[in-house]
């Protein structure tokens, strides 16, 4: 009680003005736990991950192996598909961001694969200001389910956020933690 | 409030009921709950998606109180009503800026040229003010008429700003409701004070192919006196051509504008220049170009005295909403304000136009001279200087940008002396120059960038004002039958989320696939700035007309007026369906047939959110760059899972379309490419024809084949016939929707939904 | 604004300059800008004092941005602009507040009565509306010329609301010239608002001893069926009161208020009760005993719609401020609403009075039967048992208290059954239910309340209006000498920092000390909840006059009006200065002459905020409670260092006069005893003579020795000459003032700062 | 920088909205050392000195015994001075809380002694969410000066803050703790 840990964003514009802030997941191992808890997870992937380079491979190639590891459904926003598919992956959904969103706060809702509501929703590659806005709307409409952002600029309106890696090797070093993590648990 | 037969004698004599161009409809000036049950029917399709900006509530001292988990104020409010009412006071801030606009330039006028100057907006334009006729009944023939349409607004907003008071409306969905009634308010003052500088100023009306002028801040001539108007009221810019007119010195003196004044100046005279929107005023101001900046209102830059003092340039506040603590001079002699401005460097509030005028052009051709060795631009070896400071590591710059950019590793190239990232920056940069500040070196980044940033001049058409009766006429079919596919309007600011020509892109593609495609404010500055191979702009690509596969610059912020306007027209003069006092039935008609759809992909001011959910409430979806989604409200439908029946007028009878169309009322999205089939999805209506929905298909499917890569995955929620698929795509989109399971829907020849809800609208009333 | 001869013209006209009463001032209903320079000068003496509430600003979608440690928005706004562009804003929800709530009962009564229906407030009142007439320099004489005010009103509004858009103001001083201009607004739609429901409706005036009314939750009668009206605007209240003495049944039916409306219904009838204060609206309501609550406007919490399920009972809204998305009945037959509100428990929408008041009556008598079983409340053993479940450790509940309270130990104690320490809270609790809410054993908090509650009935003086021209006369040269020593307003809202009786203590001291006491809304209504050993409040004990050591309830908060206005009739009926719109010259005369102070010990309102920066214009000083620090922003002055030279109106020379009088225009100040020598300090003025100022030292001292134990510590600042100092104490002061070392200072017979100014008043206007 | 400690206080209405938040000084020691790098202190006491009971002291008598310790003038606001004489104290100041918190704002001010501007203000005593207005104000606008706000409930405005501190014999222990630091450094 006597002070908390408050994570603040890498983004200024990010900062969380409230009394709800993610829990930081530094450990990868922590991340997979997280994912193994959830009963019926989903993958949203923002275009940052066909844009940004991590080392030597492109950042969608990590989201794609977390995904895989746990047959985790993606719900390609924006243009992500057509980039996707040349990784001979379909995505389960391609609602936008917003309607993703919109959907997963309705705990009635059917979920991508008509398996219910998705209990843990996984965040890669949104813009950050953008994606922080939507985890806000999560946060506060939609009590059932949890929020994970893999994200190394990190999010406070997440439930669970990374600590801000300002270095792209760090960087890949978590992404291959935790998808290493995923494929021994 | 009170509506007693006083007051409807009151309205029926503010309207001249007895006029006869039209019977009165049910809703002449409507007050804050009389549209409320078609709010509601909106909302009940359309839910408001809400994104807290914020866990808390601090607006009175019970505060701050904790809104989390359903946690309540102590006032009893919760957080999504609580983000209803932060919508509801910033769709007021908007709606304010305007009508205050509107009134400060028709009083003006009114003391130019009497209350019964007559509006006449010239042989195309019979219908002056659709706006004004639906909501009010009344058809404004006098300047004293436009000024009733301020006086309606006045008296209402009052009303919308009392419930955002502590204790007062507690429901999220009353909020929205008054929100759009603050929205359809605004797009009352914006038709009002456009038409009201249009007859008051002899703005070009009537005619499409307004003057071409030149825009970028490579478009000022340094070697002359430099004089930079700023913010979004021309009354001072235009009394400032008036002066130079009538001394001669036109030719001697630039004067340059930066947001909507550049917009309304150019329109005035053709020879001034138009800088740039938003994003470059602290750019431009800060390279000390200027050698007299004139505010008047509306985002305008509140640290321009600081920076003014920085540059030497003289600085004059011309308008009482910003007054900076400045000394009110308005009643000074001319040469003592002279002589303290050019030996003190005082900076004054005038509120007399006629004396800015003068002032400001003397200050200008006196201190020129002396600031020349100020005008120069930063060389790439300066720029390389002030860069070199830079590690490239540090980030804080990349911290506090607003726009997410990778500032640092532009400015450590730029200080290797290679500005090609910084140049690639600078599209992006929307000027807010949170990096210098952060800056840990104090590196005076936006100056920097002067070595970086393009010195083209661009082409932009002027605004050209409303839409003419007979473009309606000519487009009216089409449209409503979706053989034209659609109606675009660029609107807003330029809190761009990528390149400030993105809007451009978008124009294009939409043009190209025959969209009728029109544009204002920043969006219509920014969208000049891109040049073909043959170093051409749309604008000057493109014929300038409202009709299919043309491209039209309405003008300022307060011309999107006329864009729904046109869309009212459409059902007004080709459907003649009557308008007056009409609001449900011209939204129903907009809603159901005229696939119009507004873009603002820059969004930032609270102006832009009233204009937006203005729109929502006339029927037109609105689409939203990224940043808008700070606004905190979208309204979005379940697509394919809401249920989305509807009346067939002719029947009367209730039909499930199971079609999603439009498929949200405010959407935003986060790339341009997302955009562009997001916006072709968003010009669907239930009225579309088969063959019009065929071409409507035909550009959602080109479109999403290019930068999705695929047939659109919801293809099958807009299919409704066989006859409908394209047939360059047959025989895959048979195969996809047999895929699917697809099942063919029924098409409507009459959609409403005028009696879905409780309305005063008859259902034949649809019927013509 | 324009401020050209049209606009001259429209003024004259509208005010009827032609009217004998008397010459038309410099300033007829000045906009914007016109009283600038007068808010500057007193800016300069009294800074403003800043207290940011958030590091942050997210008014646009630029943001958020950070302005900590200099920063600057992506606008340029530094956090002072922040704050008072947050001021003005709330300033403006609580002008909006008022003006709106005066159109509509002006609109309302002209539909009843016609706007030729005269103005006239009895024998005891000839200045009818001072404030209009000074402001406006109308001489209102129908409803027609209250709803010009309004009108006035509403045209600012709009341009003070545009100013807080993004881009527009940049200076802090001109916000908070902005917001006076809001504040001196909202006293324009108090005055009018209060005179329309005195005429219209028939409340008392021009009588002082208007009748005493019960008070407290314990005086409704519990037996018989129960209305609770809540908020601030009685149209529906007084309809309900019609219709009940239309059918012979206002002795079977309880009417009760909570919030101003209970002032405003017991003007109208005497035989309805007063519940309460805003602090006790959720535990009342939380308590069941009502039937049918009613709500109309302003102050009403916002959950009640959850509020009255719980409590099974009825509820209807009727106002257009207050929807709660609630099905809207107004046109709805009256049986077929009773049917859905008994048969479906369907709350509604009414914003027809008198359909509303027959539907409210008519639910109220059928209902209360059924309820009866509900109605009970809670006694000890049932409080206890809820309690029971506290282990007094956790203290979330104290976490989350909007008032600090030690929640913890007060339930734990009652769940051992002793309600000693709720009973203490109880005093001090706000209403908030955070406690209730917070509680990991899900405690009822408020409910348990009830066992401690005092069911008391208290005797409270129905709100009077009007000051009378006679008290007027009659007061005026001792206040303006200084020989009585004060006049002091109690407003605002019941947001106490302790006990809810401070503000009682804090009346009968200065009647005691034979100040003039006044109060009005929420703070009358805690005045009468303390008894004295004969079980007497002060609205028993003392006089109700406007006269020395009297005290008087002059109503709800839009009552404030009268007091404000009785400092300008002083002005102008005892000084016999010109008042037609001489905004300068009386705010001048009450700054310098009146000594006058306003005291809001429980703020919390947007409303009491405008209400406080429009007396602040007017030169009255007003004194905060601590939650008045979350307004954000104060007037500090630096006391003895600050430069306190100011104009002797005779001699026509600066005169240094050496005394911090009044020694600030807004402040707050922690405990109820800092806050009585502090509200006895600001009632110096410069113009007290010689008598005048020994008597309010005398106060100052007796007052200080009492709380504080010794003489004031800057008592020198204050002692001009030695004829100054009060007998009894003269030795002891005598021997202090050598000990600092103290000099005479000069007397002025004609203080003014009209002349150290840029104004259009004449010195010469001072002098009488 | 991946996160920071922010402390958040004892009352919710006082949660920080934003980014420049107290140091927490958790150990009286620390808070020596703070009291003993200032040039120029100043103590403002609240009325809470004189109703709150600490054990079987009242608050004021362990205020008291930290001010004597450097010999920091006192600023008695409210009514707390006479009381304050009970212990046979004189404040040097009896500005009321705005007041002493609006001269503080100005660095030109002479100070309560006449040595200049104070450098650090110890605050005690004022009610938890009015002090926190008046810190929030000399964070913002008092850049030359650093607050330590003494209070158990905790400040988030002030530079340096306790951290929350529920039970009364801790804060007893921290007072005492604070008072032997002084004593012995
Ligand atoms: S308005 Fe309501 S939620 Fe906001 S601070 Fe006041 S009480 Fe709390
Ligand atoms: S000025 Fe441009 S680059 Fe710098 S922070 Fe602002 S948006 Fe980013
Ligand atoms: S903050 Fe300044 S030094 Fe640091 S990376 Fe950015 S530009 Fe370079
Ligand atoms: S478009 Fe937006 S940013 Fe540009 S001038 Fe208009 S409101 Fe301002
Ligand atoms: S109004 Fe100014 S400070 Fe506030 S968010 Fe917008 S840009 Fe930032
Ligand atoms: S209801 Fe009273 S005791 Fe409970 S939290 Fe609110 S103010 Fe405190
Ligand atoms: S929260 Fe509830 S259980 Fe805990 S101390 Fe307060 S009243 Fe008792
Ligand atoms: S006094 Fe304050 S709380 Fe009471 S009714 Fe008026 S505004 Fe509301």
């Amino acid at each position: 009680m006597a002070s908390e840990v408050m994570t603040t964003p890498y983004y200024k514009v990010n900062i969380l003005t409230g009394t709800k802030a993610a829990k930081v997941v530094a450990e990868p191992a922590e991340g997979a736990k997280i994912i193994d808890k959830a009963n019926n997870p989903l993958y949203v992937f923002g275009p940052e991950v066909i844009d940004s380079q991590v080392g030597d491979k492109l950042l969608i190639e990590y989201a794609l192996e977390i995904a895989k590891s746990r047959d985790i459904p993606i719900c390609a926003t924006t243009h992500v598909k057509k980039k996707m598919m040349e990784f001979g992956v379909m995505p389960d959904s391609t609602y936008d961001t917003i309607e993703i969103i919109h959907f997963l706060k309705n705990k009635e809702w059917s979920g991508v694969r008509g398996k219910g509501f998705h209990d843990l929703v996984l965040f890669t590659g949104v813009r950050c200001d953008y994606a922080e806005r939507g985890l806000s709307t999560l946060k506060h409409f939609a009590p059932h389910l949890k929020t994970y952002a893999i994200c190394r600029r990190s999010h406070p309106n997440a439930d669970y956020a990374l600590p801000v890696i300002p270095k792209v090797d760090k960087w890949r070093d978590y992404l291959e933690g935790l998808i290493a993590a995923l494929n021994t648990a | 409030m009170s509506s007693g037969k006083m007051r409807q004698d009151e309205v029926r004599k503010i309207i001249r009921a007895e006029d006869e161009w039209e019977p009165v409809g049910p809703t002449p000036m409507p007050s804050l709950t009389e549209l409320r049950n078609w709010d509601m029917r909106l909302l009940d399709t359309y839910e408001p998606f809400y994104a807290p900006f914020c866990d808390l509530c601090c607006l009175c001292t019970f505060g701050k109180c904790d809104l989390t988990e359903g946690r309540k104020g102590a006032c009893g409010i919760d957080i999504a009503a609580q983000q209803a009412r932060w919508i509801l006071i910033c769709s007021l801030m908007g709606t304010a800026a305007h009508g205050a606009h509107g009134r400060h330039i028709i009083d003006h006028l009114i003391e130019k040229h009497g209350e019964d100057f007559k509006i006449d907006l010239g042989t195309q334009v019979n219908v002056e003010a659709p706006i004004i006729r639906t909501v009010m009944g009344l058809k404004p023939e006098t300047l004293a008429d436009l000024r009733k349409a301020i006086e309606y607004v006045e008296r209402e907003m009052i009303h919308l700003v009392a419930a955002t008071h502590m204790g007062q409306e507690g429901s999220s969905r009353d909020f929205e409701s008054k929100a759009f009634h603050a929205g359809m308010l605004d797009h009352v003052a914006l038709e009002a004070a456009d038409i009201a500088q249009i007859v008051g100023y002899g703005y070009p009306t009537s005619i499409a192919d307004t003057p071409l002028v030149d825009l970028g801040w490579g478009a000022m001539d340094q070697e002359k006196p430099c004089i930079v108007v700023v913010g979004h009221n021309a009354i001072t810019s235009n009394a400032i051509i008036d002066y130079l007119r009538k001394n001669d010195l036109y030719d001697k003196v630039e004067v340059g504008g930066l947001c909507c004044t550049a917009h309304d100046v150019t329109r005035y005279s053709s020879n001034a220049k138009v800088i740039g929107p938003l994003s470059r005023q602290r750019f431009f101001l800060k390279a000390g170009l200027a050698d007299v900046i004139v505010t008047d209102e509306q985002c305008v830059l509140t640290d321009i005295p600081i920076m003014a003092r920085e540059s030497n340039s003289a600085l004059f506040a011309c308008s009482d909403k910003i007054c900076y603590g400045l000394e009110n001079a308005s009643e000074k002699n001319v040469d003592d304000i002279l002589k303290a401005v050019l030996e003190e460097q005082k900076q004054y509030l005038i509120l007399n136009p006629e004396k800015a005028a003068e002032v400001i052009v003397r200050t200008a051709l006196a201190l020129a001279p002396q600031r020349k060795a100020l005008k120069k631009i930063l060389n790439t070896e300066e720029a390389t200087e002030l860069a070199a400071k830079c590690g490239g590591t540090c980030e804080a710059c990349n911290r506090a940008c607003s726009n997410l950019l990778p500032v640092n590793a532009a400015i450590h190239q730029a200080g290797q002396g290679d500005f090609t990232k910084l140049s690639a920056l600078f599209l992006r940069c929307i000027g807010c120059a949170k990096c210098e500040e952060a800056c840990v070196k104090n590196i005076p980044i936006l100056r920097v960038m002067q070595a970086a940033a393009s010195r083209e001049t661009y082409k932009m058409r002027s605004g050209r004002g409303p839409i003419h009766d007979v473009e309606i006429r000519k487009v009216g079919s089409p449209i409503v039958l979706g053989t034209i596919p659609g109606v675009i309007l660029f609107a807003g600011c330029s809190n761009f989320p990528g390149d400030i020509d993105d809007v451009a892109w978008l124009a294009e593609e939409l043009a190209r696939r025959k969209y009728i495609v029109t544009l204002s404010g920043c969006a219509a500055m920014a969208a000049a700035m891109k040049k073909d191979a043959e170093g051409k702009t749309i604008y000057e690509k493109f014929i300038p007309e409202f009709d299919a596969g043309c491209i039209v610059n309405v003008g300022s912020c307060v011309a999107n007026a006329h864009v729904v306007g046109a869309a009212i027209k459409i059902a007004n003069i080709f459907a003649t369906l009557p308008n007056r006092a009409n609001f449900e039935l011209m939204s129903d008609y907009i809603l159901n047939r005229v696939g119009a759809c507004g873009v603002v992909w820059g969004p930032y001011s609270q102006k832009a959110l009233a204009i937006g959910t203005g729109a929502v409430r006339w029927g037109v979806p609105i689409v939203l760059g990224p940043h808008g989604s700070k606004y905190r409200r979208l309204f979005i439908s379940n697509k394919e899972q809401s249920d989305w029946t509807v009346m067939d007028g002719r029947t009367k009878t209730l039909v499930n379309t199971e079609e999603p169309t439009p498929e949200h009322m405010m959407v935003t999205v986060e790339t341009k490419e997302r955009a562009l089939v997001t916006i072709i999805k968003q010009c669907f209506r239930r009225n579309d024809t088969p063959p019009g929905r065929a071409i409507k298909l035909n550009s959602y499917i080109s479109a999403y084949k290019q930068v999705i890569g695929t047939l659109p995955d919801d293809l099958q929620n807009f299919v409704r016939t066989e006859k409908e698929i394209p047939i360059v795509y047959k025989r895959e989109v048979l195969a996809y929707l047999k895929e699917v399971g697809w099942k063919p829907k029924p098409v409507l020849s009459l959609p409403t939904i005028i009696g879905t809800y409780d309305t005063k609208v008859p259902i034949e009333a649809t019927v013509k």
